[in-house]
């Protein structure tokens, strides 16, 4: 297994399918805690990504990351938008014009896309935000990486289920970030829709490179 | 869900199209990306506002775009703070090189989105201020939260800071006249009932026939809390105390009262909780010197209301008075 | 039944007293009996234009007293229409000597009630002519039927026979102009769900989640039939159609185009319904030479929309531009 | 049973009862082929008579209706003020200022009554509206008291019972004046409202006379 630019683009095609298939769930998830647009958001976002690909074939995993960084920075608006689009671009960045990732990069690119975030939206960890799936998922796939392993397929599934883990605590979370912020007590017992959204990411990442 | 929409994708684009036909004269369109100028944008020596939001607010923000109000407007998709791509080139299409005020509702996706187009604005040689709008006092501000939103302020930060800037303000003293409304600007709402975002399909919240929420927002969040119905008084009084008293309004003071619907209720109702918020103020020992009653900061079809009010001074007065052309406010012209 | 009132038989009185407040530079409310007079009436030598009917409807028609337009409104309780012992004294505080012209709406209820008090007016020495708005072409005017409705025309025959008073037209010639308004207007609606009267506590009438009344007039009533949900420009079409027919426009023609709420509706909606017709009608080779998109005469939180074509001619379009200065409708000044 | 102007009052009270009891009802009736006002209008209109009565008692049955007339007219407002306004008025003038009614005067009163909600309305018989229950009540009176009886009670309540039976007999009409025309074939199957407060009316008379 190789993760080269044609799992990049699978890995972004898995995205947008996850995102189409979700999209009521994560509305849903939003109606509960903030406006109910997060899964509308992410699927026009995603949509809009595989247009691009369909356009302009990239020509290493960090040209097609930033490819969609840049698209769901013009077209998912919200804080999901320019969290995203940050996250995207600081992993675009972080791979460089590398050909292959190997499980080092891999599990830098996700620090930074998770760092990112942390710039962008300053929230902490327990916020009830992305940041919640996706610093324990760095935080593994770090771990995963650290053992010299050269299965970066060990790597992914380490970030994803660190990441759906992290997404199951927000649940009793009282968010302290975003919109759901407003309800104080009432946000607890909610999932948060970003760190659903970030789940299926990374769990896209995994299906498409198995 | 029963709305006079063709499609809920398209919602936003049709809307402002028909918008730019009914005022033809007043606006121009841009579709792609999608923003709404003045008609005679940008106008020479003049520093452009802009501002912008999720739609579902009608008709905030391009309702306001005209002389006296906003040069641009940027429309995302319902509740959807717009993009980037979509605030520069309204940014530099409004401006005539005096520079740009961007209006700003707390909410972390416009402040991020709003953020970036600045940031490439002024890269672009654009000299931008930003004025934030946080006028709801159900929130509070604090680490615990995303700080208070803007809400009803919002429409008069708009008019207030569009004035000083026809009359030719620099680009610092209309982003200070704009901060100076905001500080002296607090909002309450309350929904009688929820709304219904055209892609969802299904209420923004759940809500019994005898129970309303109090604290809410404009994007058809849940409020702080639900309580039982009451009369219009005693709401009116729910929202009214917690705004004066964070406003800190004393007697002799004068003030601006706007007394703002959610979409779906009826003007004459506004009234009524215009009547109980100005004999209340009154009882106080403060002034109603300028009101506003109508439906400018909406949540779609919601039921409820917001009040806000403004403490007022001279120029404050002068400048709500001073002309205004726009679709939705318009006098002395 | 959740509505921002505080008893059911006061709406009408705390909701005008609460007008009053907001507009008190503009207009003099007088409780009992009720009505609302434009601030400087009477206006020396000038026509004097009385208004009014069931309360529900608003801003109609206290919203619409001011310079440029009525001298006075005559609010009846929700949905009925007036009394003589309010249309009286209304009438008599409005005329200057240059007589009053009584705008009604065609209903049975108003027809009575302005009759009556024109006679008693006429008895007291006030030269009265009445203009009967009749612009719903959704009731056939048979001898099966009261005739048609007032409904949407009203708004702008106000306007513009306003304007031909302001500028001092004699009373038959403003009562001439009011005609003329009604005689080019047409209106149709459509609700999309039904109002509830604050006495009657429940729905006006039942509707399904999927289904829309075609036709309504503006106080709850049913329409001519239900049909299943359309999109908004086949919506927009059954409205149009019929209404561009019975006006028998034909290309090469200027009108003015009126989208109006009927009060639960969001602005956004409006104007998609807006585009579509608009689109129609330049198709169809006529002209929108003027627009109107709001709530301006509504069946309380009622959502759902009306469409009105008038036909313009160079004078009614002078008179639609004239300055006007009401709660509700405002320019030039 | 004489009918003097204590029997006047005495059915004004009843008429405010049975309009009070049947509010709800007559706004049901006007909410499925109006719009939804006339037993509120009614409620109102003889609540008012009452307040009326209270502050001047009347001296003859003639002022007592004189009465009434103006407070309708003043405080019903829509189709039903002036009609049932008009009603009262004609139906005073027609008892002048006899102190008794006999049944030849209350007969008269009863056609003057329906008459003037003719001159009114322009409503004919089959239109779906109050004349439907005022017609027949107005002929019954005529008939009853053409036999030269005393009775004024049996005129009364031939009166009632027709206004009754027409009432009812609206049900399967068609509109053709009101606003119940506006709905054409769909006015069909449901009572007229203002026929069913005229028969709730004569029927108070009745009662007053028990
Ligand atoms: N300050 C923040 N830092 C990190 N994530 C955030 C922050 N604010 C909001 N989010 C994430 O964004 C998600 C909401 O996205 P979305 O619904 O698309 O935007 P919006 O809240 O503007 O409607 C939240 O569930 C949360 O995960
Ligand atoms: N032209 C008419 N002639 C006689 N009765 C009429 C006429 N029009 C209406 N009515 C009566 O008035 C009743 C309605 O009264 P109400 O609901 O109080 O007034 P509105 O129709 O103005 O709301 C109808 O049920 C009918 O009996
Ligand atoms: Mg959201
Ligand atoms: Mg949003
Ligand atoms: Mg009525
Ligand atoms: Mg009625």
């Amino acid at each position: 297994m190789v993760l080269d630019v044609n799992w990049a683009v699978r890995w972004l095609t898995l995205c947008a399918q996850a995102m189409a298939e979700n999209r009521v769930w994560l509305i849903e998830l939003d109606r509960a805690i903030g406006d109910s647009d997060h899964g509308e958001n992410m699927d026009r976002g995603f949509q809009a990504v595989l247009e691009k690909l369909a356009e302009a074939q990239p020509e290493t995993p960090g040209a097609a990351l930033k490819l969609t960084a840049m698209t769901l920075m013009s077209k998912v608006g919200g804080a999901a938008g320019p969290l995203y689009g940050t996250a995207f671009l600081r992993a675009s960045t972080a791979l460089g014009d590398a050909a292959e990732i190997d499980p080092g990069h891999l599990a830098d690119a996700l620090v930074a896309a998770r760092d990112g975030i942390v710039a962008r939206g300053k929230a902490e960890s327990g916020d009830k935000t992305m940041v919640d799936a996706w610093t324990p998922a760095a935080e593994a796939a770090q771990a995963a990486a650290a053992d010299g392993t050269d299965n970066v397929l060990g790597v992914l599934v380490a970030a994803a289920e660190a990441a759906e883990a992290g997404a199951v605590a927000t649940d009793p979370l009282v968010a302290r970030k975003g919109r759901a912020s407003y309800l104080g007590e009432r946000s607890a017992g909610h999932r948060d829709p970003g760190a659903a959204s970030s789940a299926l990411i990374l769990r896209a990442a995994v299906g498409a490179a198995a | 869900m029963k709305k006079l929409i063709n499609d809920p994708r398209s919602v936003v684009d049709e809307s402002v199209e028909g918008f730019g036909l009914a005022h033809a004269g007043l606006v121009t369109v841009t579709a792609d990306p999608k923003y709404v100028t003045r008609k005679d944008a940008p106008v020479a020596g003049k520093v452009g506002l802009v501002s912008g939001g999720g739609s579902g607010h009608e008709p905030l923000h391009a309702g306001f775009v005209g002389l006296g109000m906003l040069d641009a407007a940027v429309p995302g998709a319902v509740f959807t703070s717009p993009t980037p791509d979509q605030i520069l080139p309204a940014t530099l299409a409004v401006n005539s090189g005096a520079g740009v005020v961007h209006i700003v509702k707390n909410y972390t996706g416009d402040v991020l989105n709003f953020e970036t187009a600045a940031e490439l604005a002024q890269a672009e040689g654009v000299d931008i201020r930003t004025v934030l709008v946080n006028d709801d006092v159900a929130v509070e501000d604090s680490l615990y939260t995303a700080g208070r939103r803007g809400v009803g302020g919002t429409v008069l930060v708009e008019k207030i800071a569009g004035a000083a800037a026809e009359r030719g303000d620099s680009l610092d003293a209309v982003a200070a006249i704009g901060d100076r409304v905001n500080s002296n600007v607090r909002t309450m709402g309350v929904a009688l009932t929820a709304c219904t975002v055209p892609h969802a399909g299904s209420p923004s919240f759940d809500l019994a026939d005898d129970e309303i929420e109090i604290g809410i927002g404009i994007h058809g969040e849940p409020g702080r809390h639900k309580i039982p119905m009451e009369n219009a008084d005693g709401i009116t009084d729910r929202l009214l105390d917690p705004v004066l008293s964070d406003l800190g309004i004393s007697g002799g003071e004068k003030v601006l009262l706007f007394v703002n619907g959610m979409g779906g209720t009826p003007l004459s109702e506004l009234y009524i909780v215009y009547r109980r918020a100005a004999q209340v103020i009154t009882e106080r020992g403060a002034a109603v010197e300028r009101s506003l009653v109508g439906n400018y900061i909406t949540s779609l079809e919601m039921q409820g209301c917001s009040i806000s009010v403004l403490r007022l001074d001279d120029e404050l007065t002068q400048l709500w008075d001073a002309p205004v052309h726009t679709a939705a406010l318009r006098w002395g012209v």
